[in-house]
């Protein structure tokens, strides 16, 4: 078995190599990510049969446990760690031709980074750590969305890096009242001593945590960021951005309302904020012209779902919620990575600019409309069988108040699927703009098609066969919900 | 109107820490934890100040700690500062096309001659508060930053002189290696990353603590390089 | 009396931050907003810092075999303060850089001002 | 400039200076003889003085010679008996009930040649508390004086220069 410790190490390694070997060569930098991501995907999938054993325990510098930082693979962390990898992967084979501009060999290198960071924060067991990789992810997706220095990309980052800094101070403050209260930060360690302490500190201190992750997760008063940041941003960031950083913002708050605090009395609060969280998005959504901006506005409404789903409590909601994840970062990152090269292709972003072109990009529209379809749920898509998930949690909880909530979610999705359905209409059954200028530089290379592809023969496959996914969810939802085991897992005794 | 919110918001807040703190006891000084300081299980910030030394023979309990026990977050940290340095330089990078070379006023003789004398010193300084990082207060990104110092003194004094940036990115990506490179023999020799694997020598001599000294020369090196790297960019000058 | 004495420490470090807060929310100058992050992260710092201190504690630093650990202070939260200092720093630089795009593109630092993105 | 080509002689004696100067502050730094902090203090000069000796070698520092050396002492205990007379006479002007102070700018000549030796004058008279060198501009210092007693270059010159310049024009000529 190799040591999950790899899974940061070694693509860390690669990206702090790129500068030299961008000296060496002008062409060798944009394929390094590729191997780092493909060597995260490899180790990532064959750790998963020893994590769904038991979490694997990693420490740092040979001391146990609440002595020093350790990783936890468990089966949650894994799976997702081979998503970030998986889509990290096509989205890097993706980026070796879509980035054309700006600074080329930077880019490479802030875009392992940001992926590194997302992989600490899923595989970490220690709450400052978890801070020091969030501030990795967030601090390398500002500079991912301002690289190129245009107007657009630089006032959304700054509005994204104000927002975020702001976040991360509150997070701060949260870890400096834990250790204060505590005299430690392994999650596990203060996983045990809980409920030992009087219980409004504890709340303050979740407050600040939640309050500071939900800035990353874009749940609704926190959200004005999102927007601007993920339709400005190079449509591969974009994908990236929403597949995976948004989550682990959301993974972030999961693991710490559930494994370190348990605090299952503010669960409906975050029920009602997620249901909140979907109906903004999506109403938003419905109302843009930009494709970009929409497809943003659409991954706050799916955050809100996961939110609530995660909510639930109960091991089938939670499995749905991670369901969601995954189904969610690859529909997501593939509408993103089909619409880049419909941008170029027509030199805009306006929905109506994009009529008719199912017949001038036949591979790019059907991908794209896949991913539409699976995002809706509409079977045989995998988004049909992760809500589908989540519709037979809220019905398995029997309160009459998540029912409630979901049927006012309920009118999200229909929303969602009015307007993915107009977009995808217009792609086939309207007649193309007549002044559009055919811009030679939209010819898709291979290096872009086959990521997309992929992402929608996954798509399709997970949808036909949920299996493949489900056998690790339940253990997943496990990993987040049993608390005791966790702490005996970590802590050794 | 948005000043009242804020304010109200902030009121919240405010009123929440109070609450907060006027409860139990709280931090390192906690009534009830007072007792029980030197008890390891109760607050692990007490075990490394007792038993630091003998663990890793390195006199700074701080440099203990950054280095080898929560070592895997300043590698966290390092890569921040990477992300930093590398995210400024993509941004400024079209305002570095754009920009017209423009000339730069030279510094007085006295700033100029002063700026060559002390340089080396100032990177001397550097490296010593790097290179005694285990032993005295500093390490290496307080030495790096000194350092960081002496490089932007010679942009202020030596006006047109800045940094090779290829040397620059040779240095930043060889000490980062570096610690990783400390970092995976530990993982590889005693199977724990950053483990330190070296003999630790005695206290209180330049040569102990194992590899906490090495890791923190490159640290030293990385944040070098890297501040200067960032100085060098926000000075705007078209190369 | 007691409760001011015990806590003065806290109340300046949350002061601080609740001022940057206040800076953030309130003044619409790009630098502003940057200097008040800046407040909120310096009060944050303190705050770590104070949350290991003991009264009369000195430096986590053995000169000496003779010394005694009991009078130190907490090394963990200053090894964390140290992290996050860092991060403040790389947060700052990337700021700093953001606002010198901004300024190039729009002319004016003015957040009320720029809006080519709006909902 | 790293192209400009210097004498063996002139990188020799940079080298050297610079060796001699920084393990010196190594020395002062570390305040301890053990025969690691030495080594390893040695093995850092070495390495510093090999990278940036360029930086010394434009300074134009003289051979070192043992009169010079003297004389640099002697220099440094009339620097610091200087800065104590001057000191003594501000404090005088500021407590004086009437301020006698006459604050202007006058120029001096110097008759040194090399950077390191102007610049060590400038920070002199700098220091010497009453006068403040604005700027060096070939031989002439521009000086602003809190009680100008003499308006002509050469008395003034006399009277702020010339107690630094003779001890200096032995060091560095």
């Amino acid at each position: 078995m190799v040591s999950p410790i790899l899974l940061i190490a070694v693509p860390l390694g690669l990206a702090f190599a790129i500068p030299v070997l961008g000296l060496a060569s002008k062409r060798v930098p944009r394929y390094v990510p590729v191997i780092a991501m493909l060597f995260n995907l490899v180790v990532s999938v064959s750790l998963l049969p020893h994590a769904l054993k038991a979490p694997i325990v990693v420490r740092t510098a040979g001391w146990a446990p609440p002595y020093s930082i350790h990783l936890v693979a468990g089966p949650l962390g894994v799976l997702l760690s081979s998503l970030i990898a998986l889509i990290g992967l096509l989205v890097a084979v993706y980026g070796i031709d879509y980035i054309r501009e700006g600074a080329k060999v930077k880019y490479q290198i802030l875009y392992i980074l940001m992926l590194v960071g997302a992989t600490g924060v899923v595989l970490t067991g220690d709450i400052f750590n978890l801070f020091v990789f969030f501030e990795v992810l967030c601090i390398s997706s500002y500079a991912l969305v301002a690289y190129r220095g245009d107007s657009t990309g630089v006032e959304a980052g700054a509005k994204y890096l104000i927002q975020g800094a702001i976040g991360s101070g509150l997070v701060l403050i949260g870890i400096g009242l834990v250790y204060g209260t505590f005299g430690t930060l392994t999650m596990a360690d203060i996983a045990a001593n809980v409920s030992s302490v009087g219980s409004f500190r504890l709340f303050v201190s979740l407050a600040f945590l939640i309050t500071g992750f939900g800035v990353e997760a874009a749940i609704f008063p926190l959200n004005g960021w999102l927007p601007d940041a993920h339709s400005s941003a190079p449509s591969s960031i974009s994908a990236i951005l929403s597949g995976i950083a948004i989550k682990a913002g959301l993974y972030a708050i999961a693991r710490v309302v559930y494994t370190v605090y348990g605090a299952s009395s503010i669960l409906p609060f975050l029920a009602v904020l997620g249901i909140v969280t979907l109906l903004i998005g999506e109403m938003c959504a419905f109302g843009q012209e930009d494709i970009k901006r929409l497809l943003a506005f659409s991954s706050i409404g799916q955050m809100g779902l996961i939110l609530f789903a995660l909510a639930l409590a109960s091991a089938t909601g939670i499995s749905g919620a991670v369901f969601l994840i995954v189904s969610h970062g690859l529909a997501k990152a593939l509408l993103f990575l089909a619409s880049g090269y419909m941008i170029y292709r027509t030199g805009s972003r306006d929905i109506s600019s994009l009529n008719g072109i199912g017949k001038r990009m036949p591979i790019m529209s059907l991908c794209f409309t896949v991913g539409a379809f699976s995002l809706i749920g509409l079977p045989p898509f995998v988004g049909f069988a992760s809500k589908f998930t989540i519709v037979r949690a809220v019905l398995g909880t029997g309160s009459t108040f998540f029912i409630t909530l979901l049927a006012i979610g309920l009118i999200g999705t229909v929303i969602e699927g009015a307007y993915f359905l107009r977009i995808v209409q217009g792609f086939y059954f309207k007649p193309a703009p007549e002044d559009s200028p055919e811009q030679t530089e939209g010819k898709v290379p291979f290096s872009a098609l086959v990521p997309v592809g992929l992402l929608a023969v996954l798509i399709l496959t997970i949808g036909l066969f949920p299996g493949i996914v489900g056998r690790v969810l339940g253990p997943a939802a496990d990993d987040l919900l049993d608390r005791t085991a966790y702490v005996q897992h970590v802590m050794g005794d | 109107m948005r000043r009242l919110i804020s304010l109200l918001l902030l009121l919240i807040v405010a009123l929440g820490i109070f609450l907060c703190f006027s409860g139990a006891s709280f931090g390192a000084e906690g009534a009830s934890r007072a007792g029980k300081l030197t008890e390891d299980k109760v607050n692990f910030g007490r075990r490394y100040a007792s038993r630091g030394l003998e663990e890793n023979k390195a006199g700074n309990i701080v440099a203990s700690v950054v280095v080898n026990y929560r070592g895997f977050d300043t590698l966290g940290e390092v890569t921040v500062l990477f992300i930093a340095a590398v995210g400024l330089a993509a941004i400024l990078h079209a305002r570095r096309e754009e920009a017209t070379p423009s000339k730069a006023e030279p510094a007085s003789l006295i700033v100029f001659t002063g700026c060559r004398f002390l340089f080396p010193l100032i990177l001397l300084l550097g490296a010593y508060i790097f290179i005694h990082g285990h032993l005295t207060p500093g390490g290496g990104f307080q030495g790096g930053a000194v350092v960081a110092s002496g490089f932007l003194l010679i942009y202020l004094g030596c006006r047109g002189r800045g940094l090779r940036s290829a040397g620059v990115a040779v240095a930043e990506s060889l000490s980062g290696l570096a610690f990783l490179a400390v970092a995976l023999v530990g993982l590889a020799v005693g199977g724990s990353f950053l483990l330190n694997f070296l003999p630790k020598g005695s206290a209180f001599a330049l040569f102990s603590g194992g590899v906490i000294p090495l890791i923190y020369v490159a640290i030293g090196f990385k944040v070098g390089s890297e501040l200067g790297g960032i100085i060098d960019n926000l000075s705007g000058e078209a190369r | 009396m007691s409760f001011l004495s015990s806590y003065i420490h806290y109340i300046g470090c949350f002061s601080l931050i609740l001022i940057g807060l206040y800076v953030v929310l309130v003044k619409p100058n790009l630098i502003k907003v940057i200097i008040g992050i800046n407040l909120m992260g310096t009060g944050v710092n303190l705050f770590l810092v104070t949350v290991g201190y003991i009264h009369a504690g000195t430096a986590p630093i053995f000169s000496e075999a003779a010394q005694q650990p009991e009078g130190m202070v907490d090394p963990v939260p200053q090894a964390l303060v140290l992290t996050a200092i860092v991060i403040g720093v790389a947060v700052l630089a990337l700021a700093l850089s953001l606002a010198i795009r901004v300024y190039d593109h729009y002319g004016t630092l003015d957040l009320r001002k720029i809006k080519a993105l709006r909902w | 400039m790293v192209g400009t080509a210097y004498s063996v002689r002139d990188r020799l004696k940079g080298f050297l200076y610079m060796l001699g100067i920084s393990f010196l502050v190594w020395l002062a730094l570390t305040r301890s003889l053990e025969a690691q902090e030495v080594l390893v203090g040695a093995a850092i000069c070495l390495v510093f003085s090999l990278l940036l000796n360029t930086h010394y070698i434009r300074l134009g520092l003289p051979p070192l010679t043992v009169k010079r050396a003297a004389f640099f002492a002697v220099y440094l205990v009339v620097l610091l008996w200087e800065i104590m007379k001057a000191n003594l006479d501000v404090a005088y002007r500021v407590v004086h009930p009437r301020m006698p102070i006459k604050p202007g700018v006058v120029v001096i000549k110097t008759a040194l040649t090399s950077d390191i030796a102007k610049m060590i004058l400038a920070n002199s008279i700098t220091l010497t508390p009453g006068t403040f060198t604005l700027d060096v501009i070939g031989d002439r210092l521009l000086i602003h004086w809190i009680n100008v007693k003499a308006e002509s270059v050469e008395e003034a010159t006399d009277l702020i220069g010339e107690r630094f310049e003779k001890y200096l024009r032995v060091i560095f000529q």
